[in-house]
């Protein structure tokens, strides 16, 4: 058996005429880098450098991907405890992250977050949550700070298939549609809450349709075509910005590896995977390149390369990086008075 | 402020000075060249309120670089009648 | 200084409407706080005087609301968000403990949340199990937020301005048989310190160690000892974490004997927190065992007798102090 | 062995998927691991080619264990799709960065339980309250026999050695006890009035005012060598006589049973001279700073970062204190010594600490303490300076576990950075109780406060 969507996907009729081979390499710059970010966290995790919960976005990354560079400087992200992608696409450096799973003082969240709790204020990241849906009700208030302000900004809000059916996601789209808080609800629907597929969870599996029923624009997007996502995005960030409205979009997309590293993927069928992995977002761009000529084996290395390097670089940098001194265990617990 | 002190006052003050920080003290069998910190048994606080008292009463400021001339009941009535 | 009496719920009223005037950045929200007034009416009014954008109606989605005013408050805002009662937070715990009391420490201090939560607490009302917890002594259980329980008409005027001045979550909880209370309020300096218990009533023979509701028992109580020729000094902790254990064991080492008084139930209670800092802190200081009046453990009953019985009241004060004293 | 959660410890190879000889690329599973949770399957982080399986089907061994060797090959097959077969040869991925094999941590130590010591000597199984119980009889618990099951020693084993007299456990609250332990009220002896006849404050108070009975009580039982009993108004001592014969108790019963050990440097004070004057200079009279100040301010600071020596020990274990009340030994006008609390001294900045020093000896001298600041000490300092004495070894203040002590502020050759300069230097040193710390602990003391000094203006 094959899980599917079961619904048709927004696919992009063809290229828009706007999508020029620049841009589609800085899309791939985008992927690969979270992919190979990611690949080092799981090596460096099995030989226990990084520890507590690790959950990687490996096969998702057309969604940050397409969706993060969209925003402008001064909008908000919130995300959940996969939330790797996000974060490097907004642009929150890479070392700092690498140090955060080192749980150093020079991590994003000087090592009391960890790879669930990513935060940024330089680039308005509200960090990863790590309860499932308990982060749009921030991303609700957010928004409503920003309309009561009368700024032009947006928050951007990331969660899964599973917050579907917590009562707080329920409760927010119900509240940002009744106050028209400008929110982009981003569902990277993986088809997995954890371990349960979202048919043996979910009455209505069309996640679309039930974020319409709160009456706010909702629509499936092919969460693996990179281009569909952004082209998805941009126009409803419009909607959002201009239209002063929040907007949902359902990114069908798909996890080629187990929910977190401690899991031995019994619920899922080896093809499954395997179809699904036929459908790599980088796989799929790189093909393409070649195709259109865009994009050259020298160009592609180069890419491997510098990236590499970047990696090796923020890695060596954790390493050697101090620990927060136990002396101040309890900083942060309260604000610092001055 | 007074301009000047007497070296008759300045027995005074001192003597003064001294009985109130030391009451059982016996000021009487001090001799005039008697090393004030040992003879009254002055430890530093006690050394600085007598500072402070005698500064109070001569209505001149006594700085730290002064404590040497405040050895002895003599030095003591030279200093403050002096100037 | 002009001293006049309001009631508690106008001296709440005075602060969100000072608050309001005062500062743009605060919003009030919550159930019913606009059209009806108010569940305890304390907000009545204000809708009509600030508008909806400021004073907000929200849905019956207290996840949604508690989250929406940690988000804005993470935005800048300074919300003032209405939990209608304790009862009803519990709907929103998540968002208190996942969310307000961790962003802080979990983003390495990038990300402070000045939200003030104000809730109704306590039973006494007749209105059953589901109704009338006092659940202040969890919250207080939370590190990365302030918990404060006005027991006076000056407090409940004066704290609301010294919530929202603090950079981090404030969670003030209002016995709901305070609310028609009455009481003087000096006119000048609103503005009243949280970061210390109160001295109610002084006294040297024991040390009663009240807050919120429990200290109109505690107060009566000390009352009806004075007439036995026992003095009991009655403290009013006033903020609920951290408590001032400054003044507690002040007072425990000047008389030797503590007796708490707290509307939660006994285990795990707050009153058991504040038994351990006391023999923590004052062990060669007691000259008797600790005595503690809580509430029986037992969903509080709709029967009038039984829910009497269930609470703290004025005469088992009263006895626990005469035992420690003895 | 990966280690895929912090609960991981362990995992059983269940399959090989690869054998010697195979080539692995990047990414592929080549085992699947039994864990304590789940079948998890492992993959490779290099490509190469598979030199030597370690360890086989079935076994289980600790995470960090190496379970295969892969030699890596100096060109990958990539990742992509193989581009069109007229275009250039396959891009040579970047060689990936020289990274471990999946087991890089070093092989875990064998888990094994720690050797039992040689069993030389069977001490018989007891809780730790029996232990406690037996310690403070001075019962060897070797030679009790245990009744308990399996020959456990229980609490009547051990109460049935000591003698019946001291078996009467008396009820009292500790404040009563406190009191009694200053007064030298002898609690056996006292009838409590509490609650299943507890004695209180009260009682203790009762029994010091019933002066002539004590007195009567003591001569019964033949004087000499019963505790103490009679306050000092009693015996009809006048305050320095009282405060003698006190300050000689305890002195003799520190020695008798405190086994001390002694420390002692020189510290450099020119800084804190030179920062002390300029400071002098510049306030009034009467808020000058004396070097004292200074001194006691440092030794506030470094026993809060030595806390081991900030407490008290009682019985057989160190307390430590939760806060840094400073004694400070202050000698009488004609003879006798106390050291009272200055207390938070650690929180206290030097002007403050300075003005609560001359209160509190101004108060002492006047006879006019308070009973709080007698009794709270945590640590004492004794400054005998002023007398002249370059060095002082002090005797501890049970149940205090140190005492530091400052000599006088002289001028001495001092070599710095090869120079020879004069500097004021002061001897500190540290009387500290060996039951509670080691040498070490005090010399971080003494280290820390030296360090202290060097910077005055922080203080």
């Amino acid at each position: 058996m094959t899980a599917d969507h079961g619904h048709e996907a927004g696919r992009r009729p063809g290229p828009p005429a706007d999508a020029g081979t620049k841009r589609r390499f800085e899309l791939l710059r985008q992927m690969l880098r979270i992919r190979r970010f990611e690949e080092k966290c799981v090596e460096l995790y099995s030989a226990a450098k990084i520890r507590g919960f690790l959950h990687v976005y490996i096969g998702e990354e057309a969604v940050a991907a397409g969706i993060v560079p969209s925003l402008e400087p001064g909008d908000a992200i919130v995300s959940t405890y996969r939330e790797h992608g996000h974060a490097l696409a907004r642009g929150v450096p890479l070392e700092a992250l690498m140090a955060e799973m080192y749980g150093r003082i020079t991590g994003v969240s000087r090592g009391r977050g960890g790879s669930m709790h990513l935060f940024d204020a330089d680039t308005r990241f509200y960090g990863g949550s790590a309860i499932v849906a308990g982060g749009l009700p921030l991303a609700a208030g957010l928004a409503l700070a920003d309309r009561m302000r009368g700024h032009r900004q947006v928050t951007a809000c990331f969660f899964g298939d599973g917050a579907v059916a917590e009562g707080e996601f329920h409760e927010c789209l119900n509240l940002a549609a009744l106050w028209r808080l400008p929110v982009l609800f981003c569902c990277e629907n993986n088809l997995y809450a954890m371990g349960t597929a979202l048919a043996r969870a979910q009455a209505q599996t069309d996640l679309a349709l039930r974020a319409a029923s709160y009456g706010m624009a909702a629509w499936p997007v092919d969460g693996m075509d990179v281009l569909a996502v952004e082209d998805a995005a941009r126009q409803a960030l419009g909607m959002v910005r201009d239209g002063g409205v929040p907007c949902f979009l359902e990114l069908r997309t798909y996890r080629f590896r187990a929910h977190s590293m401690y899991d031995s993927d019994r619920y899922r069928d080896k093809a499954e995977i395997e179809a699904w992995k036929e459908r790599d977002p980088i796989t799929a761009l790189v093909s393409r390149g070649r195709a259109d000529g865009e994009l050259t084996d020298e160009g592609l290395a180069a890419l491997e390369e510098e990236i590499a390097v970047e990696i090796e670089r923020a890695v060596e940098a954790a390493e050697a990086a101090p620990m927060e001194p136990v002396a101040d265990l309890t900083r942060f617990v309260y604000s610092e008075r001055t | 402020m007074p301009t000047t002190i007497t070296p008759e006052q300045a027995t005074a003050m001192v003597r003064e000075a001294l009985s109130a920080i030391a009451p059982d003290a016996d000021l009487d069998g001090l001799a005039p060249d008697d090393d004030l910190r040992g003879a009254v048994e002055l430890d530093s606080l006690d050394f600085l309120s007598f500072v402070e008292k005698l500064s109070q009463r001569s209505g001149r400021r006594i700085e730290e670089d002064d404590y040497e001339e405040l050895r002895s009941l003599s030095s003591c009535v030279a200093f403050l009648s002096h100037r | 200084m002009n001293e006049k009496r309001v009631t508690y719920r106008e001296a709440l009223r005075e602060a969100l409407r000072e608050a309001l005037a005062g500062d743009d950045r605060v919003f009030l929200m919550g159930e019913d706080v606009g059209r009806y007034g108010g569940c305890f009416a304390v907000s009545l009014g204000l809708l009509e005087e600030f508008g909806p954008e400021r004073v907000r109606d929200t849905p019956m989605s207290e996840s949604a609301f508690v989250g929406a005013g940690i988000g804005a408050a993470l935005a800048g805002m300074r919300p003032v968000v209405e939990i209608m009662t304790v009862n009803f937070s519990l709907l929103a715990l998540d968002q208190i403990l996942n969310n307000a009391a961790t962003l802080l420490h979990m983003s390495g201090g990038q990300f402070n949340v000045p939200v003030v939560i104000r809730m109704a607490t306590g039973a006494g009302r007749q209105l059953a199990a589901q109704h009338s917890h006092s659940l202040e002594g969890w919250y207080a259980h939370i590190p990365g937020i302030r918990v404060v329980a006005p027991a006076t008409v000056e407090d409940a005027r004066g704290m609301l301005p010294t919530a929202l001045a603090d950079p981090d979550p404030v969670l003030m909880f209002e016995h709901v048989s305070l609310y028609s209370t009455e009481g003087e309020l000096g006119g000048a300096d609103r503005q009243v310190d949280i970061d210390r218990a109160a001295i109610r009533r002084p006294g040297r023979d024991a040390t009663l160690i009240a807050y919120g509701g429990t200290l109109v028992a505690a107060l009566a109580a000390a009352e009806e000892l004075s007439g036995e020729g026992i003095e009991v000094e009655v403290i009013d902790l006033r903020t609920l974490r951290p408590v001032d254990d400054a003044t507690v064991v002040g007072s425990v080492r000047r008389t030797h004997r503590a007796v708490i008084v707290d509307e939660g139930w006994r285990s795990g209670s707050l009153s058991a927190e504040l038994s351990t800092r006391i023999t923590e802190q004052a062990f060669y200081e007691l000259d008797a065992g600790i005595e503690r009046v809580c509430t029986a453990e037992v969903p509080i009953p709709y029967a009038r007798h039984l829910e009497e019985a269930a609470l703290p009241q004025p005469a088992a004060v009263v006895e626990a102090v005469r035992k420690a004293v003895g | 062995m990966p280690s895929l959660g912090a609960d991981m410890d362990a995992g059983t190879i269940s399959e090989w998927l690869v054998k010697p000889g195979d080539t692995v690329s990047r990414g592929d599973v080549i085992a699947v691991v039994d864990t304590d949770k789940a079948a998890v399957e492992v993959e490779s982080f290099d490509s190469g080619v598979v030199d030597e399986l370690l360890v086989g089907p079935g076994e289980r061994v600790p995470v960090g264990t190496v379970l295969a060797t892969i030699s890596t090959a100096a060109e990958q097959a990539s990742e992509y799709p193989p581009p069109t077969p007229t275009g250039p040869p396959a891009p040579q991925q970047p060689a990936p960065p020289e990274s471990p094999p999946p087991s890089p941590e070093p092989a875990a130590p064998p888990r094994r339980p720690p050797e039992p010591p040689p069993a030389a000597r069977t001490v018989p199984v007891a809780s730790p309250l029996v232990r406690k119980r037996a310690a403070e009889a001075g019962i060897d618990l070797a030679s009790v026999h245990g009744t308990g099951p399996g020959g456990v020693v229980t609490r009547e084993d051990v109460e049935r050695l000591v003698s019946p007299r001291a078996t009467g456990r008396v009820r009292a609250s500790p404040y009563a006890r406190r009191i009694a332990g200053e007064l030298g009220v002898d609690l056996s002896r006292v009838t409590g009035t509490g609650s299943g006849g507890a004695i209180r404050a009260l009682d203790v108070h009762a029994v010091t005012e019933r002066a002539g009975t004590v007195e009567a009580a003591r001569a019964e039982e033949g004087g000499g060598t019963a505790p103490r009993e009679a306050t000092g108004e009693e015996r009809g001592e006048t305050r320095q006589e009282g405060l003698r014969r006190a300050t000689a108790d305890l002195m003799a019963r520190s020695k008798r049973e405190v086994p001390h050990y002694y420390l002692s440097t020189t510290i450099d004070l020119s800084r804190a001279m030179t920062w002390l004057r300029e400071r002098n200079r510049e306030v009034p009279v009467e808020e000058r700073l004396v070097p004292a100040a200074l001194l006691l301010k440092a030794s506030a600071l470094a026993v809060r970062r030595v806390p081991q020596l900030n407490g008290f020990w009682c019985g057989d274990h160190f307390e430590p204190a939760p806060a840094v009340h400073l004694g400070v030994a202050i000698s009488l006008r004609g003879g006798g010594l106390m050291a009272p609390a200055l207390r938070d001294a650690d929180g206290l900045d030097v002007p403050e600490l300075m003005k609560r020093l001359r209160d509190l000896v101004a108060r002492v001298r006047a006879g006019r303490t308070r009973s709080s600041e007698m009794t709270d000490s945590t640590i004492t300092v004794t400054n005998l300076g002023d007398q002249g004495v370059e060095t002082v070894f002090g005797v501890i203040y049970p149940p205090q576990v140190a005492l530091v002590g400052f000599g006088r502020v002289v001028e001495r050759p001092w070599a710095v950075g090869g120079l020879l300069g004069v500097r004021p230097v002061v001897t500190a040193t540290l009387s500290a109780d060996h039951r509670a710390t080691d040498g070490y602990t005090g010399a971080r003391f003494l280290g820390t406060l030296d360090r202290l000094l060097q910077a005055p203006e922080v203080l």
